[in-house]
């Protein structure tokens, strides 16, 4: 089992990831069309394929501090028809649990749908509400299952898991991979790169979970690259002391806040 | 034999993170004649081309009721229409039975939407070959949703898909923002001109080729039906009174782009307007 | 349909019809078997239970009583359970009958709140959803011979409207503005007719909670499974609250002088 | 009630378990009967279920041998999936699906009891039928229904460890003087964070109290006054 | 089966305009099987009072009998007509005699008896199989069909019927009663009492 | 005085579970020529206890088709919601309503599949037929039925059946020398004997009262015919040029 993931971990996987992105030459050998096929220097493809689709959606966040959890994305608009606020891209787990996805959106609902099954099943099981571990585990041995066999692909997401239980306020990531890892601050999707530079100069088990919300806004309006990309809505939920630990919508009036702090704040950046 | 090494099979990713069987899935979806949907603050309404096989064959359905508070208008594949439309006629009416409500249309949506997820990622099956505009009134309002063989559903202010459906995307989002505050009447004729975008040059929309589906209270050139909005489906002659509130075209039409007929091996990322496999 | 017919129980001795001419439902069955299947029965009785629930409409909503007793025959065996639950946002469940099977409800209840909370879309389960549902869920079991060995009454508050409504172990249900199960069907449900009848819009949440109080106390004095604690619910525009157990004064003191049978003088 | 298949052991018992402001303490008689006859004096109705997490058993001595087994397994399964010990509420909730899925079939009145790091010590009682029930204290079997009177007119909150035991102690030797159903001596244990600690009192070391010593049997030495007859 | 049914037959009376009318079917059976299509279970108690006793047969012919006694013993005694109402309460003591092992008949009356002016009020009553007495104001039946007569009954009686009104009104009530009544048909015979004759017809019924 | 059940509540004990009750009420339907007239009381009872003043027995289920079920009212309200999801059903494969002999054979198909755990009620179905004829089909608890003109079920059938004998069928009744009794009554003829069935039922039957509910539905074409002002009428249907449906609401005695 997986301990506790710390930041300096999650530094390793995204150097080993810019190392796939360097490598890719084995496309059209053959041994990148199933998940069953190893290449002959041991990868396999498919997984690492499924990570570029993660990569190619909007950024998610989570930011784990001293009363709560953070999640944010960065939802691309792909048509000013789309009815704002509507066509969600952070789920509900359970009454304290969230997640905040980046890759394909269909998958990102199995995934959901899994997830709350773990719950159904920790509670009937055992009389509690499930942790955030727990659950991001049951969701790592799931994604890794789909990792195994050339009859099914990996999911193409990758999966932030935040909530309160009974250790406290807790954030996981679980790839398309099946590794599953604890953070302080997490980032998926096309800016997390920047995004994690940005959470590492945060000193996250201090912030309140207001000021939680500012960063968060911040770093998504930060990340997104208004050049390549088109509009974008800013969601946000929590989950800790100020939503009597349920996982809500960030309040619409700091919300707004938020965004308007997080515009100045570009202003003054660039 | 295939286009590229990596779009034979559901189950595999191509380099670039996509999945080519989808994709073409959704072309699928585009070789359908279109459907157009809108929705006001009271009324949500479908518009569909029918298409004739020939003189002598009828014209084909693109409409289907779900349940009294839902219906549905389809480009693609008819039979996988079916299954699924059954598939959505089962869950509405399960709802009405074990929670005596009309079931929440973003639910019922997303449970066919998870449906076909599942024919994204296990061996053995191919992805539907059909694309739904689905249109309902729930608690909260009516609503306008699409839904795609990718496995996503978007709720939309207005929404067209099936051959040349770009264009009339381009007529609706010229004229969205005025959707919410129309009457019955001027939503139906904003949807028609939107429809009438998508018709080769030499076609014309009449009677005998164009569906509308509506959910909302009855207009002014509708009879009383039971239950009071429920959704409705109007062809042949009803379209009529319709047909002719439709102002003439302005112009010409510009040429119609000709529809991406089939993406080449890797079209950029997100070229594709229709449908955003991530989000 | 069972398309493998190593699935359809063969006879376990092969010289038994070796060449399957006995119609299927006649063979043998030779698949696992329960050895205490005999000693199951199905019809079970209730064993730890609560008495009666009172509710009644009144101006600004629901109002809803029972006692916080689980007794055990005639043992008054549990003294602090608490028999009304809130469902969501807008209804209370009161249950009389068995308290195992009304614990099983609330925990499928607990499962549909978090269904309903995860889907996030703005759609929320009122007291004629959750009605229905227990409807379902009540005729169901019975169907299969199996009860839930409760009586319940469903209260609720939502979009401006009241709702009432009485669920048993058989699935029968019916909805009154005053509702009473188990003993108070008989002994209080005639008192809160006749308080409540015809003035539902007009009786305020303070005569509600008088009304529902004379009827508990009477209850207490008649029904020789209830207590003298209980527990009152309010379900209004204002939301669910369910109070604090409280306790009614009772008299007695009447009875001091009462001489009954025997030949005393004093 | 009769709920016995024939010829079952039944556990005609006492049974106890009190919580207290750092633990647990619970307690049995050690009878077993068929029928009339004492099939063991001396038995150990105390089972561990987990490190801190004890029951105390009535009913079928084979139907709640079985159910303590199968939550024994699941508790272990707990520790291994969450690397933590489970709590008390984990340990009750399993016994009750058990009583409650298969309350046709057993016959199975047991008190869970325990330490756990979330809320302390905690009580809970599973009567037949497979109702889960907390509470401060809790008596069952046959015995406990000679003594609620008794548990109702001592029991006081605040209570520590050495006024627990007294209590249980006595409790139990009172159920047992007045239930032929129980009897023999007394085990007890005390669970706290620190550990389980066994306490035995032997049949002939019993609290005793007022003895019943029968008016009729010996002669009347005094006349008693007449009082007044009690009015029905 | 309730010994009621062991016979079958059904009665039932109604008042009109200074008349009354009783009328009864005419079966008698043994269970499922008919033995008589010309069984009277109406008797005369005076020229003005009629019974009539549904129930089981031995105890029609016991009780009629007894009847006829004590209403003679009554006349000689008292040297009068025995009145309606006096009639009835004499039918009540008798039945309650048995409270513990009844006579399983419940007997039906109608008569007209004297007012203090001179005239004549029609009166009809029952009682249950041990005298509990019902005083009626409009009609009372009785027997297997007793469910059906009261449906009927109260579907087609209106006040002060003429007494050829009444006669349509009780006869079409009891043959539409007993044709929904396994136990009781077979005929009819009705008695119209008025204040200067009795009226008496027998009815063809179903015989099925 | 013995309080219900206090036996029972006195020290648990082994029992079979019941999984039926009756819950009182009567049904009645008549057909007219081209109408058809479908009620029943509204009152709900199990024992001497009214559990609901208002608890509907009639339930509308096309434009031409209405069901009244009596008897176990928890199997009577399922069965009904389980016959009108197969019209609904009949509706998407058909893209019309079910006519109404079909429902009738329907009903029967599916009491029969419960031929050995039955549903514990009696139905009575009324409406139009394809050839714009009143009918109406009763039922049994397990699927016998047939087609006629007027039936009554319920706890005041024997009250009330033998009447309908005499004012539907004539039964007993001569017609006048020359004449012959008509073949089917005029609607107002019918509400009126209708009316009088259920206050001579709620007079003498303790289950029966409180409220009336009659439907009716009207064929193709035809009108009220001068009954539009009656007390307590409402149509449900939305348009004038199909069937037509109506009901009524009257006060039954609460006592």
């Amino acid at each position: 089992m997986i301990s506790h993931g710390l930041t300096r971990l999650s530094l390793r996987v995204r150097g080993k990831l810019t190392c796939i992105l360097t490598t890719m030459t084995s496309i059209g050998t053959g041994y990148d069309l199933s998940a069953s096929t190893y290449s002959p220097d041991g990868r396999i493809f498919q997984v690492e394929y499924a990570n570029k689709a993660v990569e190619n959606s909007g950024t998610a966040i989570g930011l784990r501090v001293k009363d709560g959890v953070v999640l944010a994305v960065e939802k691309l608009i792909h048509s000013k028809l789309l009815v704002p606020g509507a066509n969600r891209r952070i789920q509900t787990v359970d009454r304290h649990i969230g997640m905040a996805s980046a890759g394909l959106l269909a998958d990102s609902r199995k995934i959901s749908q899994l997830a709350r099954d773990s719950g159904a099943q920790t509670r009937k099981q055992w009389k509690e509400p499930l942790t955030v571990k727990a659950l991001s585990d049951t969701v790592s041995w799931n994604a890794q299952t789909y990792t195994l066999y050339s009859s099914v692909r990996p999911f193409g997401v990758s999966t932030i898991f935040g909530g309160v239980d009974k250790s406290g306020p807790s954030l996981y990531i679980v790839e398309p991979s099946g590794v599953c890892l604890g953070y302080h601050g997490a980032a998926v999707g096309k800016g997390r790169q920047l995004a994690k530079t940005e959470l590492e100069k945060l000193k996250l088990s201090e912030l309140s979970m207001r000021e939680a919300v500012m960063e968060a806004a911040r770093i998504i309006y930060l990340v997104h690259d208004d050049n390549k990309e088109k509009e974008f809505e800013l969601e946000m939920t929590w989950v800790g002391v100020e939503s009597n630990d349920l996982h809500l919508p960030v309040p619409a009036d700091l919300l707004e806040e938020a965004k308007k702090k997080a515009k100045d704040a570009l202003e003054t950046f660039e | 034999m295939f286009r590229n090494t990596y779009d034979s099979d559901n189950t595999v990713f191509s380099p670039q993170g996509r999945l080519h069987q989808v994709e073409y899935a959704l072309e699928a979806v585009k070789q359908g004649s279109a459907a157009v949907g809108l929705r006001s603050k009271t009324h949500a309404i479908l518009l569909a081309l029918k298409r004739s096989t020939g003189e002598l064959a009828s014209y084909q359905q693109k409409m289907f009721r779900i349940d009294d508070h839902v219906g549905i208008a389809i480009a693609g594949l008819t039979s996988d229409a079916r299954v699924l439309s059954n598939f959505m006629r089962q869950q509405a009416m399960g709802e009405r039975m074990i929670f005596n409500r009309p079931m929440p249309v973003n639910r019922l949506v997303s449970s066919i939407a998870d449906k076909a997820q599942v024919n994204t990622q296990e061996y053995g099956r191919r992805p539907y070959g059909v694309g739904f505009l689905v249109i309902g009134q729930d608690q909260t309002g009516p609503h306008l949703f699409e839904f795609s063989p990718s496995g996503n559903s978007y709720e939309y202010y207005a929404m067209s898909i099936g051959a040349r459906s770009q264009s009339a995307k381009t007529y609706l989002e010229k004229h969205y923002e005025s959707f919410a505050d129309c009457n019955l009447e001027d939503l139906i004729r904003h949807g028609l001109h939107a429809l009438r975008e998508t018709l080769q040059q030499d076609k014309e929309l009449n009677v005998n080729n164009t569906s509308v589906g509506i959910i909302g209270p009855m207009g002014q050139h509708e009879k009383p039906i039971s239950p009071p909005g429920s959704f409705r489906i109007l062809e042949g002659d009803k379209v009529e009174v319709y047909l002719q509130s439709m102002e003439k075209k302005e112009e010409a039409p510009a040429p119609v782009p000709a529809p991406a007929s089939v993406p080449d091996a890797a079209p950029a990322p997100g070229s594709d307007e229709d449908v955003q496999m991530s989000g | 349909m069972d398309h493998f017919p190593t699935n359809w129980g063969r006879p376990r001795n092969d010289a038994f019809d070796a060449y399957a001419t006995y119609p299927i439902h006649q063979r043998p069955y030779n698949g696992p078997k329960d050895t205490f299947a005999d000693g199951v029965q199905r019809t079970q009785q209730p064993i730890v239970t609560g008495t009666s629930v009172l509710a009644i409409k009144y101006k600004d909503g629901v109002m809803m009583a029972a006692d916080n007793l689980a007794s055990y025959g005639s043992l008054a065996r549990f003294k602090d359970v608490q028999r009304l639950h809130q469902v969501g946002n807008y209804t209370v469940i009161g249950a009389g009958g068995d308290m195992s099977d009304f614990q099983y409800i609330q925990y499928i209840l607990e499962e549909l709140s978090i269904d309903e909370i995860s889907a996030q879309d703005g759609h929320e389960l009122g007291p004629i959803e959750i009605h229905e549902y227990m409807s379902q869920l009540m005729y169901a079991r019975r169907s299969k011979m199996n009860p839930l060995w409760n009586s319940l009454l469903i209260g609720g508050f939502k979009d401006g409207k009241r709702f009432l409504s009485y669920v048993d172990l058989l699935g029968t249900t019916y909805s009154a503005s005053t509702l009473a199960t188990g003993y108070g069907a008989f002994i209080a449900q005639p008192l809160l007719r006749k308080a409540v009848e015809g003035r539902e819009d007009v009786i305020t949440e303070e005569e509600a909670r008088k009304i529902l109080e004379d009827s508990m106390r009477v209850l207490f004095y008649r029904d020789a499974r209830s207590m003298n604690k209980f527990q009152i619910a309010t379900i209004s525009s204002a939301g669910v609250s369910i109070s604090d157990s409280m306790q009614l004064e009772t008299a007695w003191s009447f009875a001091e002088n009462i001489r009954g049978y025997g030949a005393q003088t004093q | 009630m009769n709920r016995l298949k024939t010829g079952e052991v039944n556990l005609g018992t006492s049974i106890m378990a009190v919580q207290f402001d750092k633990g647990v303490v619970i307690g049995a008689d050690s009878r077993t009967t068929t029928g009339s006859y004492i099939a063991n004096r001396v038995t150990d109705k105390l089972t561990h279920v987990h490190d801190r997490i004890y029951c105390c058993r009535s009913g079928s001595a084979a139907d709640t041998q079985a159910v303590a087994d199968m939550v024994h397994s699941h508790l272990q399964l707990y520790t291994q999936i969450h690397g933590a010990h489970p709590p008390v509420s984990s340990a009750a909730g399993i016994f009750q699906d058990i009583c409650y899925d298969n309350k046709d079939a057993l016959s199975a009145g047991i008190i869970v009891a325990g330490w756990d790091k979330e809320v302390g010590p905690s009580v809970y009682n599973i009567p037949l039928g497979g109702g889960l029930f907390r509470q401060p204290w809790a008596i069952g079997g046959s015995g406990s229904t000679y003594v609620y009177g008794y548990c109702d007119a001592t029991y006081q909150e605040g209570w520590g460890r050495d006024e627990t035991v007294e209590f249980v102690k006595n409790t139990l030797a009172l159920a047992m003087a007045r239930d032929g159903s129980s009897g023999g001596v007394i085990r007890m244990c005390v669970i706290t964070e620190d550990g389980v600690e066994r306490l035995f009192v032997p049949g002939d070391k019993l609290p005793t109290f007022w003895g019943g010593r029968e008016v009729l049997s010996g002669p009347v030495k005094k006349s008693v006054e007449p009082t007044a007859m009690a009015i029905e | 089966m309730s010994i009621m049914e062991y016979n079958g037959g059904s009665v039932i009376a109604m008042v009109g305009k200074d008349c009354v009318a009783i009328a009864s079917d005419l079966r008698l059976g043994s269970q499922a099987l008919g033995i008589s299509s010309n069984f009277q279970r109406i008797f005369p108690v005076t020229d003005r009072v009629y019974v009539g006793l549904p129930g089981l047969a031995t105890d029609v012919t016991t009780l009629r009998e007894r009847f006829r006694y004590r209403v003679n013993m009554y006349t000689i005694k008292e040297e009068r007509e025995i009145e309606p109402e006096t009639f009835a309460h004499l039918v009540s003591s008798t039945l309650y005699q048995h409270r513990f092992g009844p006579y399983f008949i419940e007997p039906v009356m109608a008569g007209l008896s004297k007012t203090p002016s001179g005239g004549f009020k029609p009166f009809i009553a029952a009682t249950d199989l041990i005298g509990c007495l019902n005083f009626a104001k409009d009609f009372v039946v009785a027997g297997t069909a007793s469910a059906k007569l009261f449906g009927v009954a109260e579907g087609l009686w209106e006040p002060d019927l003429e007494a050829e009104d009444l006669f349509e009104t009780i006869s079409q009530t009891l043959l539409n009663a007993v044709d929904r009544d396994a136990y009781s048909g077979w005929g009819a015979i009705v008695h119209v009492i008025t204040k200067d004759k009795i009226i008496t017809r027998t009815l063809k019924g179903r015989m099925d | 005085m013995i309080m219900p059940d206090m036996d029972s509540l006195a020290h648990p004990q082994e029992r079979r579970f019941n999984p039926y009750t009756e819950n009182g009420g009567t049904i009645l339907a008549i057909a007219g020529a081209d109408f058809s007239v479908i009620a029943g009381d509204t009152r709900q009872s199990e024992g001497y206890s009214i559990q609901t003043r208002y608890a509907p027995k009639v339930f509308r289920l096309t434009d031409r088709a209405v069901l009244a079920v009596n008897g176990f009212a928890a199997d009577g309200n399922m069965f009904v919601k389980k016959v009108k999801q197969r019209l609904e059903w009949y509706h998407h494969a058909h893209a019309k309503d079910m006519p109404l002999r079909a429902i009738a054979r329907l009903i029967q198909t599916m009491l029969y599949a419960r031929r050995f755990f039955p549903y514990y009620v009696y139905n009575i179905l009324g409406g139009i037929e394809e050839d714009g004829t009143g009918a109406v089909y009763s039922f049994d608890p397990v699927g016998s039925y047939e087609r006629e003109a007027c039936r009554a079920a319920g706890a005041a059938q024997s009250l009330v059946q033998p009447f309908l004998d005499n004012q539907i069928y004539f039964k007993n009744q001569e017609a006048a020398q020359g004449t012959s009794h008509p073949s089917h009554l005029p609607l107002e003829t019918v509400l009126s004997i209708v009316i009088d069935s259920f206050t001579s039922a709620t007079e003498r039957h303790i289950e029966v009262g409180d409220g009336l509910e009659i439907f009716i539905a009207l064929s193709k074409g035809r009108t009220l015919q001068g009954m539009e002002s009656i007390r307590g009428l409402q149509e449900l249907t939305v348009t004038e040029d199909g069937e037509r449906l109506f009901v009524m609401r009257r006060d039954l005695k609460k006592d």
